[in-house]
């Protein structure tokens, strides 16, 4: 069966027989950098798409069904439209950090891809400090927000920085607990090793209530550390218009657009590593033929599949609930999701320590 | 932006109307002219400290098109249609306090099938404006989808509409004496058989999709908190003033057509608060289904216009019209000289009494409880601006 | 209260009145120095107890203006309406916001189109036409420089 | 106890927000529920209401022949003077001078769609058409008029 393993190792091999070490590692950069992009560009249509089609089937509508199969090149064509337009920059901006923005918010979307497995032994880096990297380099984001509703000079993009900036940071903390009752029980930051720990099943069944709380907690957090309703009060557009990116148009505005999608794919698919195996297959308990079943689906369709489930999850909640004003959002965080984590990860530690986990 | 010349006198100093200007700490916001939470071309300028509003400053007038002065040169027949584009939501009300202007100043007898078929539309009418204020509130909050969901009741309430009146939003269906038209063959069905039912139905949906939903109440609980006396002071009436606990339903104060016929209750809460005026306008749709079902089947038959003479004379004198809009309280002032046009109109439209309170209401608040406020006081701007 | 005992009520209060029948509701004529003391007094009033000011404008009689004030209790139910004659040159009367709150709104309305100033009132700035136009709508001799029926 | 309190109202949060995820989790899966009407796809089979108000027609007979005596009610009724009906004298068979209408002008683009001109129509010349695509490339475009060349009016209309 043809994997992405065995793609990886092909090409390694191949590119070994005819190149000096140096060049093999040039060229492989090059390559990664290309295929990221590549992936960048793939996933952010996709998910623009589907996330259309997921609000239109919840709003009792049809959503984009005109260019192309099914609609399914309408982003494409709105990609197009927005390479297309001019990129006005308003006369009073600080034009420097104003360009700088978006990039800012882009490539640290784009750094987080490196420790992520997509599929058995097919990751871009796998650091030992795999975890810690992410919640670090997902910090970096807020800085181009708030550099971009500063710069922008416009009391809407500033109010969306500053809301964004106290929103992101204080959520990081409870992602960051929840993060951590899943490193506590697995003993280890290495993603392949977060993985490889569930191959007897995964930490939301083996891990308890804790397990299951953590989670819970881990998604509404990362819902709102990437500004997506209800927590959208960066955005909110029926209250600053745009928030951040009201001055944005063009290409600057896309790249705002596609880093926000990135970045639910991103925390998703941690989600989906720490809590749902990564690309691990389900298993139940020791039913042979049933995991020999399993066991044959690829596992990047896992990986892909598990990815997808909790972004639909993610835009459900957008879809459905109105959003919170910025008082009730940080009392939300600092009066119950913080406590709750807090004694969440104690008790974890205490399955950990005692081995009371499955 | 200010040019440079128009900032300075010619020897370098700031003129004096822009001294505030320069000196003021405040943080001032222009919510509008075009605005998603203003759903129209109101212009709010909004003095903040951090989130915190101190001020709101109404600046009205983008979308005036003096309609009082426009009906000194309409005859009294002509004038009704235009009232339509005042509160277009509540249109068929607006002409209905209209026509009742004129017949009550020629003291035209009304056939009891006409002042049937009024009261079941205006009945339709407000409940159109109350699904579509439910819809556009929850998209203030940030829901995008209860829109949704308000709007496929309010289609099938548009087609009933199109089908008698010919038009979906300003229909222009009442006319002095009567109605324009005699209602739709398929009108008494459709509203009973299909529209009602299908409403009820529906109605339990809202409730789980925002009135429940725990983001929604912490957003309106306690938010833009309205006083008994200060509804009374600011003017309000309609479902903002009947959330601050004050008798103002004017078709149980002064009831006109058939509205002394049916049996219905005068909506009350006390609270005061969005959420007192978000169920308010909830209970107030139940309210006009039950209006519409004890009318829908015993429209009587007979005439559905009276006859009137081809040019309406009022006689010399003034007359004062009030009828209750989906928004409110909507006077009509018409001082007469005897002639076939108005010498001054006035209209005494809900949305400008309930916007004044507006600064008072949200002072102290968030940004996110302006919007909240704005959503429940339910405003629409042509009616504002007139 | 029906219209003879508000009229007994409101002659007590301020005896210079003069009353008009003949509309829905009873018209009572103040001259406009007497208005601002006499409206404190009708809100005060516990018989009267005038809270509601429910609609606030201007007629424009050419010679000169009239500003209507209609007066509701939501207590007693009674409505009254008040006038007061104003000077067209220099049409001047004490503002009532701070009796009805509501007035302040509809004053600014009335001063923008008719041209007539509030005394004291707090903000009395044009609030729906822009601060530069020059001219009062509303009045019977201004002429709409684009008039679209006429074109 | 506070924290039963505590738990309590977590617990009827997480409810309230389950309960408005299934409904909409609900429309997600019943694609039958979709309202949408695609406009041109179903030009064919969109019929609007009988009554609805379109435009502004004079119905002509086979014969070419309206029922307008150019009495310009319809002109007087109008609020926003979006008809104009233009006169001349037609000298009949037995010699007598008689007015007639010569143009009837009709600006679609300042028409309210109010239903007054039908209703003040004595002889019912005019109505309403449910046509509902009047968009064109230039505003004159949307002047019409009404009837038709060289057409007359109907026997017997008075």
């Amino acid at each position: 069966m043809i994997s992405f393993e065995h793609i990886t190792k092909w090409l390694q091999a191949w590119l070994n027989a005819h190149m000096s070490p140096i060049l093999v590692l040039a060229v492989e950069t090059v390559l990664i950098v290309i295929l990221a992009i590549a992936l960048f560009a793939v996933l952010g249509l996709v998910l623009v798409i589907m996330e259309r089609r997921v609000a239109a089937f919840m709003q009792i509508r049809m959503g984009p069904n005109r260019v192309g199969p099914w609609g399914l090149l309408q982003s494409t064509a709105d990609t197009v439209k927005l390479i297309m337009k001019e990129s006005i920059v308003p006369t009073h901006a600080d034009k420097f950090l104003f360009n700088l923005a978006p990039f800012i918010v882009m490539i640290a979307a784009m750094l987080i891809l490196a420790p992520v497995n997509f599929a058995q032994r097919f990751h871009i880096w796998d650091l030992n400090i795999g975890i810690l990297f992410i919640t670090s380099i997902s910090s970096i984001s807020v800085i181009g927000i708030l550099m971009g509703g500063w710069a922008s000079s416009n009391k809407y993009s500033l109010l969306g920085a500053m809301r964004s900036g106290a929103q992101i940071v204080s959520y990081e903390l409870s992602a960051g607990l929840s993060i951590l009752t899943i490193i506590v029980l697995c003993g280890s930051l290495k993603v392949s090793d977060i993985i490889a720990s569930q191959e007897t099943g995964w930490w939301i069944f083996k891990g308890h209530i804790p397990a299951i709380v953590a989670f819970v907690i881990y998604l509404i957090a990362v819902t709102a550390e990437t500004n997506r309703a209800p927590f959208d009060l960066a955005e909110a557009e029926s209250e600053l218009t745009a928030g951040f990116h009201s001055e944005y148009s063009g290409m600057r505005f896309a790249l705002f657009f596609l880093a926000e999608y990135i970045n639910i794919f991103i925390v998703c698919a941690v989600g989906a590593t720490l809590f749902l195996g990564g690309w691990m297959p389900f298993h139940i308990g020791h039913l042979q033929g049933f995991n020999h079943v399993m066991d044959y689906i690829p596992s990047s369709i896992w990986f892909f599949g598990k990815t997808f489930f909790l972004i639909f999850v993610i835009m459900w909640f957008r879809w459905t609930f109105p959003r919170l004003r910025i008082d009730q959002l940080l009392n939300l965080e600092w009066k119950y999701l913080l406590p709750i984590s807090m004694v969440n990860l104690l008790v974890m530690t205490v399955v950990a320590i005692y081995h009371l986990h499955f | 932006m200010y040019h440079i010349n128009e900032l300075l006198n010619s020897d370098n100093t700031l003129k004096p109307s822009f001294v505030a200007m320069k000196e003021s700490d405040d943080y001032t916001i222009n919510i509008g002219p075009q605005h998603p939470a203003t759903h129209g071309v109101l212009h709010l300028v909004i003095t903040l400290n951090g989130e915190t509003i101190k001020k709101v400053d109404p600046d009205l007038g983008f979308i005036h098109r003096s309609i009082e002065k426009m009906c000194e040169s309409l005859s009294y027949r002509q004038y009704i249609y235009v009232t339509s584009r005042m509160d277009y939501l509540s249109s068929h009300i607006n002409n209905h306090a209209c026509a009742l202007l004129v017949e009550k100043a020629l003291q035209v007898e009304v056939p009891e099938r006409a002042q049937y078929i009024r009261v079941i539309m205006d009945e339709l009418t407000r409940i159109a404006s109350h699904l579509l204020w439910w819809g556009a509130m929850a998209m203030d909050m940030g829901a995008f989808t209860p829109y949704f969901y308000a709007f496929r009741e309010r289609e099938l309430l548009t087609e009933i509409m199109e089908d008698t009146c010919g038009a979906r939003l300003t229909m222009n269906y009442m006319v002095p004496g009567g109605v324009m038209h005699d209602p739709h063959e398929t009108f008494v069905h459709r509203v009973s058989k299909e529209f009602l039912p299908l409403l009820k139905s529906k109605l339990h949906e809202y409730e789980e999709l925002v009135t429940g939903n725990i983001i929604f109440q912490n957003r309106v609980n306690g938010v833009g908190l309205l006083t008994y006396e200060d509804a009374i002071s600011y003017g309000c009436s309609g479902p903002t003033a009947r959330a601050s606990g004050v008798h103002c339903d004017i078709r149980k104060l002064y009831p006109y057509d058939v509205y002394n016929k049916v049996q219905f209750e005068e909506v009350i809460e006390t609270a005061g608060d969005s959420m007192a005026r978000y169920m308010v306008r909830m209970n107030e749709i139940k309210q006009s289904i039950s209006i519409i079902e004890q009318l829908i089947n015993n429209i009587p038959e007979g005439d559905f216009q009276a006859k009137t003479k081809a040019v309406l004379k009022l006689p010399k004198g003034e007359f004062y019209q009030r009828v209750e809009t989906a928004r409110g309280e909507l006077g009509v002032f018409v001082v007469s000289e005897g002639g076939t046009t108005p010498y001054r109109i006035k209209f005494r439209s809900p949305g400008f009494s309930n916007l004044s309170c507006l600064d008072h209401i949200t002072k102290g608040s968030k940004i996110g409880d302006l919007v909240a406020s704005m959503g429940t006081l339910d405003l629409v701007i042509p009616d504002i601006d007139r | 209260m029906d219209n003879e005992a508000l009229k007994i009520q409101l002659t007590e209060l301020l005896p210079s009145l003069t009353f008009e029948e003949g509309g829905e509701w009873l018209n009572v004529n103040v001259d406009p120095n007497d208005w601002k003391p006499f409206a404190a007094k009708l809100k005060a009033s516990a018989e009267l107890y005038f809270d509601y000011l429910f609609c606030l404008t201007c007629v424009d009689w050419k010679t000169h203006l009239t500003m209507v004030y209609h007066l509701s209790s939501t207590k007693h139910r009674h409505t009254i309406v008040v006038k007061c004659k104003l000077d067209i040159t220099t049409p001047v009367v004490e503002t009532v916001c701070d009796i009805w709150r509501t007035a302040e709104f509809h004053e600014r309305e009335v001063f923008e189109m008719f041209g007539v100033e509030f005394k004291n009132h707090p903000d009395l700035r044009k609030l729906i036409l822009p601060a530069d136009w020059v001219g009062f709508p509303l009045r019977k001799d201004y002429e709409d420089p684009i008039n679209m029926i006429k074109l | 106890m506070y924290i039963v309190d505590y738990i309590k109202e977590v617990a009827s949060a997480v409810k309230s927000l389950a309960t408005g995820m299934k409904l909409t989790g609900y429309y997600f899966t019943h694609p039958k529920e979709i309202i949408t009407q695609e406009y041109p796809d179903n030009r064919a089979t969109l019929k609007m209401a009988d009554r609805f108000k379109g435009e502004v027609i004079m119905p002509h007979d086979e014969n070419n022949e309206h029922a307008c005596t150019g009495c310009t009610s319809c002109e007087l009724a109008c609020p926003n003077g979006s008809i104009k009906v233009i006169t001349k004298f037609e000298v009949n068979a037995e010699g007598k001078k008689k007015k007639a209408v010569d143009q009837h002008i009709y600006h679609l683009d300042m028409c309210t769609m109010c239903n007054l001109c039908i209703e003040a129509c004595p002889t019912d010349a005019i109505k309403m058409a449910n046509t509902f695509e009047h968009s064109v490339p230039d505003r004159n475009m949307l002047i019409k008029r009404l009837n038709n060349n060289g057409s007359k009016i109907r026997e017997g209309v008075e």
